[in-house]
């Protein structure tokens, strides 16, 4: 599987999206600065999390209207794998890739703690590996994760099955308790029509290296490469 | 030419900030406070633009960077052409 | 603009003295124009020039085979093995965080960036140490929400990760609160970058954000007390461009990977004056400087304010000639400006030009050798003889330990700092190890086996009844603190908050404080190499408590020995060790409860409290303790209870049971420096009383793990329980009392 | 009463956001503008305030809450009484 990460201006997590793909799961990995067109043809994009254009404006706002952008816009239409974490997420939402808006957190603060997520379809390219009744525990590090989008386009996520990810209690049941930025319905992450793309706040590479603690964002990188190989 | 664009958020999208404020003021004793919506404005500076285009150039900035359609709506003003 | 006469009035005002004026005639041999009156104003500047500090800071031990840069420069730098080295740093932010706490924080941690990755290094790390006044001083919720959100915001866009800090809350900051900011990067210890120009007729750079007439007079404002006044000062706060400031760090990082940079330095206090002169100063040589070519920002700064400006996100560096294209590429690529503004000389002269004509011209040593240097006056505070006496027998003790001990552990000086630190991103880059909830920050190097680990920590009101044993306690507490995640303290960084130095009192303070952190530092073998001193710390005469942060950075080989403070597991045995017995003296219980700052702060020795550091680093390495956690500020059951209130797991709880024979009060919440809590096995247990006992460490079994409630005994007798859950509750809604 | 109540950095304060702004629309090829200075504004909605104080009582609301007078300045606008 061939992975290419885009890096922008002032993103932040591009080194650690990076490590996770070339150095945790082995992957051909290549580098491609946000004025580049072409993605060197890969099996996945990954946009990193962390600040491009230090969320001036909007976050996301001026990652989303770069060259790399619109052959990543090109590359997903066409069905390729494109996976964006927390800014990356937000350019997926500016670029129109996915629907909906990411907010100011309901707190209006920046929030950094680990949460459970549950997944909302377990048959999709990015999360089949994840084992049934399994909460992920990853963490969050963002101001602005606060899912928003219009009824017609909420009502399609959920029958449509493209709620990917939802904070959830330890229990796992959606409670507002465990819900850390007022996100609508407690989506942590949403996936585009065809299921190609997926937008996440949460950090699963963070969370992915024993020596750190805990390893269950690796079930979302796994998922990828089974989807891939079978 | 100079001009002010002003964006602010759709009525139906919530606005995390400006409902914080209304209860900060009301909290801070400001109980007549009924709502608050939070918006920007962006004041532009630029060199010559073909006359009668200045709105159209206007439009074009909020279109491919400053406002995010989903969410917001705008309107513009040009202060000197 | 018309030549400003330069008069001694005027230099009056800048806050010159008769004597430097006549100094600076001596120097210049004629009067000064008005841009060198105000490159002498600011170098002279207590901030710039540490005119009352130097002396005292000289005592201080600076080194060691591991310390690759001590003091002297932009930060300081340890090795750490196999090629490795860290550098790091601390500095206050304090007055301009007074004035606006968001952007006066954020610019701090702007500020310890840069001077870290100047070296050459990628920072890591931060740390924070912020004293605000009484939680219910009308202030504080302002100045912390601003504060977090600008200490926060900054590091976040930039992803350094923060892994601890101290928040401490005491009237004697009403007026003015502290920001201490600490970074730490890592670097390759053959590739440290100094700031020095060198090379006669190399050019020097300009890269970063415009000038602007940002703080002009920051660095003396840094030196004076506040007063009515300073509200006119207000306009010159500094914006932070957290975003600049990433594009610059990646920028110099990738231009100092090749062999054309020589000398780097960020424009910190006193901008383009101190930078450019102490560039020259360093390598022995002269630099000119072209004022017309400083990109700035308002199109009429004048040569003074271009010289005084403090924008934010600025560095000059010296390359070498024939590089130009090669910077310029790097520069573009992120988008930033860099143009070339002067050149080095071997005039030993700092010469500025503006317009053609030559503005000012200072002979370089005039300004290092000859800067005024202070013995200050310095004598014991009256009122201490006083705030040592303590009378027990006038306090009276707990009526009703459970509640009054969820009371303390609710307060504000006690309970969770999760609403300050889950502002602050803790895992970006993905080394944290341990992040703010443990005993110290904890990464690893990647590739490598080994931790870094690092905290911060001082406690302002050891320091005010006893400077010298409160400094030396502070080194001692942050050497304990990094010693139970398992590493080995090596060196250590301060900011040193003080009042105005022209009071015997508060020179006396200072003084007493180095001979402390003198003590500590030479016995624990923790060189200090770098730091930064914040003095008139005053606000209508009312000084603060003196605030020697201390930031100690150690090392684990292996980071898979290394512990946290948490209990573990059902069934484990409670060990203390240490110095077992604590005192109320300048107890945090007599502070926060009774209202009362008064008696001895518990003793210090130096040896027992290096075996028991010693202790702790074998304990862990050897696996024999499941959690190890010091006991500070709040005395041994707080220190317990915190072990019981891991962030991510259940609840587990744990049985004391204590020895009788002192106050309740004393018993509970009483303080030591030396006192270690662990966990071990029922097996390892012996093994835990045998190496105490040989490291001449005294241990005892004080109860066992489990269950989901705290519960106190003494000699079998219960004196209360409460469910973890109930603890968690109060403790974690603390800081909800003050913002509410 | 409706509101406006405009908030905007004082003039030789640094916009980091609007400079950023500023360059991200040169990039897109609007090569012709010069500045771009970002503001917010706040639209509050009241009960009823004593005829004749409604500005007194915006600009509370502004000195207690809504404005950082060190670094920044603000325009009131009462749209409706
Ligand atoms: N208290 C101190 N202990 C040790 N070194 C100090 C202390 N204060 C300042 N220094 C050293 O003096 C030098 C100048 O410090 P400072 O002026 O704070 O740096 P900057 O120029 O970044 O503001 C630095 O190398 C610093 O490490
Ligand atoms: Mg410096």
């Amino acid at each position: 599987m061939r992975v290419t990460v885009v890096q922008f201006l002032g993103s932040n997590c591009d080194h650690d999206v990076i490590q996770w793909s070339k150095d945790i799961f082995r992957m051909p990995t290549e580098v491609v600065w946000y004025t580049e067109s072409d993605l060197r043809k890969p099996d996945l994009v990954l946009l990193p999390g962390g600040f491009s254009y230090g969320d001036y404006l909007r976050p996301g706002a001026m990652a989303s209207r770069t060259p790399a952008i619109e052959s990543v816009i090109d590359f997903a239409k066409s069905g390729g794998l494109v996976l964006g974490i927390c800014n990356g997420f937000q350019i997926l939402c500016e670029c129109g890739l996915l629907p909906g808006a990411l907010l100011r957190n309901s707190s209006l603060h920046f929030i950094c703690r680990d949460l459970y997520l549950k997944a909302g379809n377990k048959k999709t390219p990015f999360t089949n590996k994840i084992p049934d009744g399994k909460l992920l525990r990853v963490p969050i590090a963002h101001g602005d994760g606060n899912y928003f989008c219009d009824e017609e386009t909420a009502k399609a996520l959920e029958s449509e099955g493209r709620v990917a990810f939802r904070y959830v209690s330890p229990e796992g049941k959606i409670d507002p308790e465990w819900n850390p930025n007022g996100s609508m319905s407690g989506i942590a992450g949403i996936l585009s029509e065809k299921k190609n793309v997926l937008g996440m706040m949460p950090h699963p590479e963070r969370a992915s290296d024993k020596a750190l603690g805990c390893e269950d964002g690796r079930l979302i990188f796994e998922s990828v490469i089974s989807h891939l190989e079978s | 030419m100079k001009a002010r664009i002003y964006v602010f958020l759709k009525p139906k999208v919530l606005d995390p900030q400006g409902k914080a404020i209304e209860k900060a003021l009301s909290t801070l004793g400001f109980e007549e406070v009924k709502s608050v919506r939070a918006g920007k404005f962006f004041e532009v500076e630029t060199g010559d633009v073909p006359p009668g285009k200045e709105e159209e150039t206007l439009r074009e900035y909020c279109r491919k960077l400053l406002v995010n359609a989903v969410i917001e709506d705008y309107r513009i003003e040009v202060i000197e052409k | 603009m018309a030549e400003m006469e330069v008069t001694f009035e005027l230099a009056k005002e800048n806050g010159i003295t008769p004597e430097e004026w006549e100094k600076i005639h001596k120097i210049l041999g004629r009067k000064p124009t008005y841009p060198e009156l105000g490159i002498f104003q600011a170098m002279w500047s207590e901030h710039c020039s540490y005119k009352s500090s130097k002396i005292h800071l000289k005592t201080l031990p600076t080194e060691a085979p591991w310390v690759l840069q001590g003091p002297g420069e932009n930060a300081g730098i340890i090795d750490i093995g196999d090629g490795w080295a860290v550098a790091f740093k601390m500095e206050s932010h304090n007055h301009p965080s007074f004035i606006e706490p968001y952007q006066g924080a954020a610019t701090g941690v702007g500020g310890i960036l840069r001077d870290v990755f100047t070296m050459g290094a990628r920072p890591l790390a931060n740390l924070n140490g912020l004293f605000f006044g009484a939680p219910d001083h009308p202030k504080t919720p302002f100045l912390m929400r601003g504060v977090v959100a600008g200490v926060g915001d900054y590091g976040n866009c930039i992803g350094v990760p923060m892994l601890g800090g101290q928040v401490t809350f005491h009237p004697c900051f009403n007026g003015n609160n502290l920001v201490n900011a600490f970074t730490l990067g890592v670097l390759r210890g053959d590739r440290i970058f100094r700031g020095k120009a060198e090379g006669v007729g190399n050019p020097v750079w300009y890269v970063g954000s415009k000038t602007g007439r940002d703080g002009i007079h920051g660095a003396t404002m840094a030196s004076a007390e506040f007063s009515e006044e300073t509200e006119e000062k207000k306009p010159t706060v500094q914006v932070g461009d957290p975003f600049t400031e990433k594009l610059l760090l990646e920028a110099c990082l990738e231009i100092m990977a090749d062999d054309f940079v020589l000398g780097i330095q960020d424009m910190g206090a006193a901008g383009l004056t101190s930078s450019s002169l102490e560039m020259a100063e360093r390598a022995g040589s002269g630099i000119r400087i072209d004022l017309s070519k400083i990109p700035l920002r308002e199109k009429d700064l004048n040569p003074y304010e271009i010289l005084l400006s403090e924008s934010q996100e600025r560095m000059l560096f010296v390359a070498k000639k024939g590089y130009e294209k090669e910077i310029l590429s790097v520069f573009r690529k992120w988008n930033l400006d860099a143009v070339q503004i002067g050149e080095v000389t071997d005039t030993s002269r700092a010469e500025f030009w503006f317009g053609g004509k030559k503005v000012a011209d200072i002979p370089i040593a005039g300004i290092g050798d000859e800067a005024p240097l202070y013995d200050r006056p310095s004598a014991e505070p009256e009122e201490l003889s006083e705030m040592r006496k303590l009378d027990l027998s006038k306090i009276e003790d707990l009526k009703d330990p459970g509640k009054e001990f969820l009371h303390f552990i609710g307060s504000p000086h006690l309970c969770s700092r999760k609403w300050v630190f889950t502002q602050y991103d803790q895992s970006v880059r993905t080394n944290t190890v341990q992040g703010p909830y443990h005993e110290a920050g904890l990464i690893r190097l990647k590739g490598t086996t080994k931790g870094i680990a690092m905290s911060l920590d001082v406690n302002p009101r050891l320091c005010k009844l006893d400077p010298r044993l409160g400094a030396a306690s502070a080194v001692a507490e942050s050497a304990l603190n990094v010693a139970c995640a398992g590493a080995k303290p090596l060196g250590v960084t301060d900011c040193l908050n003080f009042g105005n130095p022209e009071k015997p009192g508060v020179m006396w303070e200072f003084k007493e404080a180095m001979a402390g952190m003198r003590e500590a530092c030479l016995k624990l073998e923790t060189p200090v190499v770098s730091g930064n001193v914040s003095f008139y710390n005053e606000t209508e005469g009312v000084g603060i408590y003196p605030t020697p942060s201390i930031g100690m950075v150690g090392l684990a080989e292996d980071i898979s020995k290394t512990a946290t403070c948490f209990f573990k597991k059902d069934g484990a045995k409670v060990l203390l060790l240490g110095k077992r017995k604590g005192t109320l003296g300048g107890s945090l219980y007599l502070s926060a409860v009774k209202g009362l700052d008064k008696g001895n702060p518990p003793e210090l020795d130096l040896d027992y409290h290096k075996s028991l550091i010693n202790l702790m680093i074998s304990l862990i390495g050897d696996g024999l303790v499941e959690s190890a956690h010091d006991v500070s500020e709040g005395g041994l059951l707080p220190a317990l209870a915190e072990c019981c209130l891991s962030p991510l797991s259940d609840d587990l709880g744990a049985s004391i049971d204590l020895k009788p024979g002192q106050r309740l009060d004393e018993l509970f919440f009483g303080e030591s420096i030396s006192r270690v809590v662990v966990t071990a096995d029922p097996e390892s247990a012996g093994e835990v009383m045998k190496s105490a006992a040989a490291a001449g460490i005294d241990a005892g079994e004080i109860g066992l793990t489990g269950g989901k409630d705290f519960s106190v005994s003494i000699e079998g007798k219960r004196i209360f329980s409460l469910k973890i859950s109930e603890i968690r509750t109060v403790w974690e809604n603390g800081i909800d009392k003050i913002l509410a």
